[in-house]
C-alpha cells in the first residue's frame, strides 16, 4: 500500500528508488549512508540474496544491523562474510564481479559525471571536498552505477569543475575511449526525482519526479535544459512496508530525517 | 630485546619532524588517534600523511600545523562530510598551505601494495578518465586500458590493534583495510594496543597477525587509543564525538580551544578517557560474539 | 540455495575435459587429493594443472594421462625429489607428452595475484638473469630491472578447507600458500571440506575466510581429503604414503597397479581411508592446540 | 669439543657449515631438509634471534619442532609468528628484508649458477627435475645465497645446462646488467668442502675441505679446474653439542643419515 507524500521525507523515498536497483543476488558495492539503507531494505524485500561490497575490506550475504552509522561500526563486521582488506575488495570490482555500485557526490553533470574533490578552478578552489574515497573506483569498474545527491542548480551541472568519477564523459564511446571495460551510470536518484541516461546520446533525461513536484519545478532545479521525455512519471512512492522497514534501519532518522 | 616502550618515547624515535606516517588504514575503525594527539603535543611539523580516509585525525593534526602534504583518497569527518581544518588549510592556507596529492582508494591501496612488494608500480585499470590522473604525479598512463600507480612507501606506519606482546606479535580482526599493505610497505611500524599479553596468546593463532613481527619496531600500550573510532571487541564508534568535533571547530579560534581542551591539556590516553567521561564507559559491547574455536595441532 | 553437492557431482559439473584447474595451493599441506582422484575416475582428459608445487598430486594425475598442461614451479614428490611419471611424461611422452610452463614460486604467485586483482600483467624484480624467462611466454622484460608477469586465471580452483556450511562460506588457517590468489582468480571455486558446520560457526569469525562465498560454486563434504598432506588441526602427513608412492611407480606398470589399487578400484574417499588402514587414525593429533579467543562484539 | 670424522655424517657437517652461515638477529629464508635443520641449530647457539621465512606462508622466531619433513608439516605452523600466503613472505624477499637464503640445485657452475630445471638440452632433456620452486626467487632477491649440494663431478660443472637460480652469471657486473637489485651466491656447501667467490672474479674457491677428505681429492670432484687457494684448510668438525641438538631435530635421521 502506498502511502501520501506527506508521510515520508524525499529522503525514505531515495532510499526506496535505490533499493528498486538491486536486483536480487547482485554483487552490490554499497558504501554509506542512503545507499546502505537501501542495501538493507533491498534485502528485506525482493532482493534477499543481495551482497554487499564495502571498501573498508567487508563482505556481507546477511542484512546489516540496524542503526549502523559507518561501514566500519562493528556490528556491520559481526556476522560479515568476509573481512578482509580494501585491496582484495576492489579486487573483485576491478575483475568485474560488482553488478551495481552506489556513490554520493557533491555535483554531477548531464552525461553523470561526478565531482566530489573540489569547486571552484582546480589550482585555486572555492570550496575543498573531501575527496573521491572509493567513488572514482565505483564509478570506472562496476557494471551498472546509481548515484545519489540533492537537487539543486548547484549540483547538477552542465559542466562539472572536476571529474573525480567518470560518467559518460562527454557522450557516447567516450568510456570506450578512455579504456574503461564497462559500466556507466544508470540512474542519479535525486532529492526530486531519477534520472536515467540515453542509450544513444548517453545524456541524462528525467525518469520520473517524485509525487510532492513536478516535473517542470524538477527541470528549474536542474543546471542545464533538462530533458523530459512523455514517459516520464510520478515515481513511486514508498510502501507503507518500506516506510516501516527502513525506520526500523535508521532508528534515530539519522540519514533519513 | 622487548619492544614495549611509552607511546611518547615511540614518537619520538620513529616519527621525526618531515615524516611520511601512514595512519587510519583501516579506514573508520581502530584509528591510532592517541598516537596523532601525541604528535600534537610533541609538536612536530613538516609531516607527510597517508591514509585511504582517516576520518577527522589528519584533519585534527592539519589544523594543528603539523602536517606539509596529505596523500589521500578522502579527508573529512565520516559523520559530517567536510573536515573544517582540511578546508581551511587547502582553501585558504591557514594554519599552514598544505600539499594534497588526491587519490581513490584503489589507487592508494595499490600504491601502498607496490611498496609492500618492492616494486615501483602497479598497473590498473581504475580512474581512466578521472581528473584525479592528471593532478597526481604517481598516477601515469602506461598503455591503452592501464594506469601505473606509484609505490607508496611511508617511512612509519601506525596500527592500532587488540592485543600485541612486547615482541611486536600482534593480533588484529574486523576489516583490515590497507592495513597489511601499509604495515609492510613502511620502513617502520609502530603497534598502539588496547592489551598487552603474553607471546603465547598471540603465537597461537598465527593466522590473526597482521604483519611479520620483525617490521614492528615499537610497541605501545594504549588502552582506548583509537576512541572515538571503534575496535571490535572492545568498543563502538563514538558518534557524539565526531558530531560534537565537527559544530566545535567550524572556526579556527574553535579549532584551538578544541585541540586545547582535548590535546594539549592532556597528559596522556587515561586523562582523555577521563574527559570523555560517562560516554567512556557505555562505549563498551554489552553482548558478546565470540569467534568459533580453532584448533592448530 | 545449498551449493552442497557430492564430489562426483561438482568434477562433473565444473571440470570438464580441457579445463584449467588449481590445485595445491598451500604448497605441501591440504592438497585436495580427493578431488583429483575424482577427476582421474571420471577419466578426464587434456586438463592444464596450475599450483606452485602440488607435491605428488600433479605426478598422479599426469601418470593417469589426464594432463595436457602443467604451469607449476615444482613438480615431484617432496619426501623423495623426483616425480616418476612428471619425468616419463616429460621425457619419453609416457602416457603422453605434456607441454610445462616453468615458473618460480613468486612468478605463479604473481600471474595468479594479477588474475585476481584482474589486471593483465604484475611487475616483478625476480627471475632476471634466469632462463626460466626466456622458455616462458608469460615472462617479459618489462623495463630494466623489471619483468612482467602475465595473468593466470584458472577455469577451476580447488580447496581443501576444515570447515565449510552449505552455502559456501568457510573457514581455512595455517599456511596459505597461493589460497586466496587463485581462488579470486579462477572463474569457479570449489571447497571440500573436513566437515560442514552451520553457517553461525563461520560467520562468527570472518577474518577466518579464505574466500568471498559468492565465487564458491560447490562444497563437497570430503572428510580425510587431503590425505596423505596434512590438515592443521585434523591430521599430520602421511610421511609413509609418500615413500610409498615413490617405491611403487618407478616404471609405468608400476604406476598402473597403484593408481587401479589406491584410485581406480576405490568408489570414493571413505573407501580411499579404509585402504590406508592403520595409519590413518595414527595421523590424527594427539595434543589439542586451541587458538586463543577472540571476540566479534 | 670437536668430535671425529667418523662420528659424524658428511650431512651433520654440511647442517654445522650452514648454521654457522647464519647470524644473530638475521631474517634466512629457510626452505626444507638440511637448511632447516642449520636454522634450528643456529637458533640454539649462536644465532637465537634469528627469524625463519617459509614460502608456503610462514614466518617463526620460535624453534622449529623436531622430526619435521615438510614445511607445511602441522607442527611447523603451530606456535609460528606469522602464517599468511606465499606472496606476502616473498614480497619480503623482494622488498630486501631477507639477509640469507638457502637453496639445494642439482648443479652448480664455477659462478655459482644453479640448475634445478633440467639436464641436457634445454629442447629435449634427458633428466626433466622438478623444477625452481622458491630457489630462483631466493637467489635473485636474498642478500647472500648459501646453497647445498651433493659434490660430484656431474653437479660441480664448468657450466650448468639451464639457470634456474642466478648466482654471478658469467661473472663480475653480470647479476647488475642483468638488473638485480642485490646479492650473489656466498657459499656452497657440499658433502666434501665449503666453496666461496672471489670478490674480484666472483668465481668459486675452495675455502675449506671436510676433516675426511683433502684438497686435491675435492678438487679432482669438481668438474671444473678449481682454485684453491693458500689459506684453504679442514672445515671446522661438528662440536659435541652441536650434533646432539641436530639429531634431537633429526631423530630420525631422515636428512642426515
Amino acid at each position: 500500500m502506498a502511502v501520501n507524500a506527506a508521510d515520508y521525507t524525499p529522503q525514505e523515498l531515495m532510499v526506496v528508488a535505490a533499493a528498486r536497483e538491486i536486483r536480487d543476488g547482485e554483487v552490490v558495492f554499497v558504501g554509506m549512508r542512503l545507499p546502505l539503507l537501501a542495501f538493507a531494505l533491498a534485502k528485506r524485500t525482493h532482493a534477499p540474496s543481495a551482497i554487499g561490497l564495502f571498501e573498508n575490506g567487508l563482505v556481507r550475504d546477511q542484512l546489516p544491523p540496524p542503526g549502523l552509522y559507518t561501514m566500519g561500526d562493528p556490528p556491520n563486521v559481526t556476522g560479515a562474510s568476509w573481512a578482509t582488506g580494501l585491496v582484495e575488495v576492489m579486487a573483485l570490482l576491478q575483475r568485474g564481479d560488482v553488478d551495481l555500485g552506489f556513490i554520493g557526490g557533491a555535483e554531477v553533470d548531464r552525461f553523470g559525471n561526478i565531482n566530489t574533490n573540489l569547486i571552484g578552478p582546480p589550482e585555486r578552489p572555492t570550496v575543498r571536498l573531501p575527496g573521491s574515497g572509493g567513488g572514482a573506483d565505483i564509478a570506472c569498474l562496476s557494471k551498472r552505477l546509481v548515484s545519489l545527491m540533492e537537487h539543486a542548480p548547484r549540483r547538477l551541472r552542465e559542466r562539472v569543475d572536476f571529474v573525480t568519477s567518470p560518467g559518460y564523459g562527454d557522450g557516447p564511446d567516450w568510456r570506450r575511449r578512455q579504456g574503461l571495460v564497462r559500466g556507466g551510470p544508470s540512474a542519479v536518484i535525486t532529492t526530486l526525482g531519477v534520472l536515467r541516461f540515453d542509450d544513444i546520446t548517453s545524456e541524462a533525461y528525467l525518469a520520473s519526479y517524485h509525487p510532492f513536484t513536478t516535473a517542470e519545478e524538477v527541470a528549474a532545479a536542474t543546471g542545464w535544459p533538462l530533458s523530459i521525455p512523455a514517459c516520464c512519471a510520478p515515481t513511486p512512492p514508498p510502501t507503507a512496508d518500506e516506510l516501516r522497514l527502513i525506520r526500523e534501519a535508521d532508528p534515530d532518522g539519522f540519514w533519513t530525517r | 630485546m622487548s619492544k614495549l616502550v611509552p607511546l611518547p618515547d615511540a614518537i619520538t624515535r620513529f616519527v621525526p619532524d618531515g615524516a611520511s606516517v601512514a595512519l587510519g588504514t583501516s579506514l573508520e575503525s581502530v584509528i591510532p588517534f592517541a598516537a596523532g594527539h601525541e604528535m600534537v603535543r610533541q609538536n612536530r611539523r613538516d609531516l607527510e600523511l597517508v591514509g585511504p580516509i582517516s576520518d577527522i585525525l589528519f584533519d585534527q593534526l592539519i589544523g594543528a600545523g603539523c602536517v606539509r602534504r596529505v596523500v589521500a583518497a578522502w579527508v573529512g569527518n565520516v559523520s559530517a562530510g567536510l573536515g573544517h581544518n582540511y578546508r581551511r588549510a587547502a582553501e585558504q592556507g591557514v594554519p599552514r598551505a598544505i600539499d594534497v596529492e588526491e587519490h581513490s582508494n584503489l589507487s592508494i591501496g595499490l600504491g601502498l601494495l607496490a611498496g609492500a612488494l618492492g616494486v615501483p608500480y602497479l598497473p590498473t585499470r581504475t580512474l581512466l578518465g578521472s581528473d584525479l590522473v592528471s593532478r597526481n604525479p604517481r598516477l601515469e598512463p602506461l598503455e591503452p586500458g592501464l594506469l601505473r600507480v606509484g609505490a607508496i612507501e611511508p617511512d612509519v606506519t601506525i596500527l592500532h590493534v587488540q592485543r600485541a606482546d612486547d615482541a611486536g606479535h600482534a593480533h588484529a580482526w574486523g576489516n583490515l583495510g590497507v592495513t597489511k599493505e601499509a604495515g609492510l610497505a613502511a620502513e617502520s611500524v609502530i603497534l598502539t594496543s588496547e592489551e598487552i599479553v603474553p607471546t603465547d596468546v598471540i603465537l597461537s593463532d598465527p593466522n590473526r597477525v597482521p604483519l611479520p613481527p620483525h617490521r614492528v619496531r615499537a610497541v605501545c600500550h594504549v588502552p582506548g587509543g583509537a576512541h572515538p573510532s571503534p575496535v571490535q571487541g572492545h568498543y563502538g564508534r563514538d558518534h557524539v564525538a565526531y558530531a560534537a568535533y565537527h559544530r566545535a571547530t567550524r572556526d579556527q579560534a574553535g579549532f584551538d580551544a578544541w585541540l586545547r581542551e582535548g590535546v594539549l591539556d592532556v597528559p596522556d590516553r587515561a586523562g582523555y578517557l577521563d574527559k570523555v567521561g560517562e560516554r567512556w564507559p557505555a562505549l563498551r559491547p554489552l553482548v558478546r560474539c565470540p569467534a568459533a574455536p580453532v584448533d592448530y595441532a
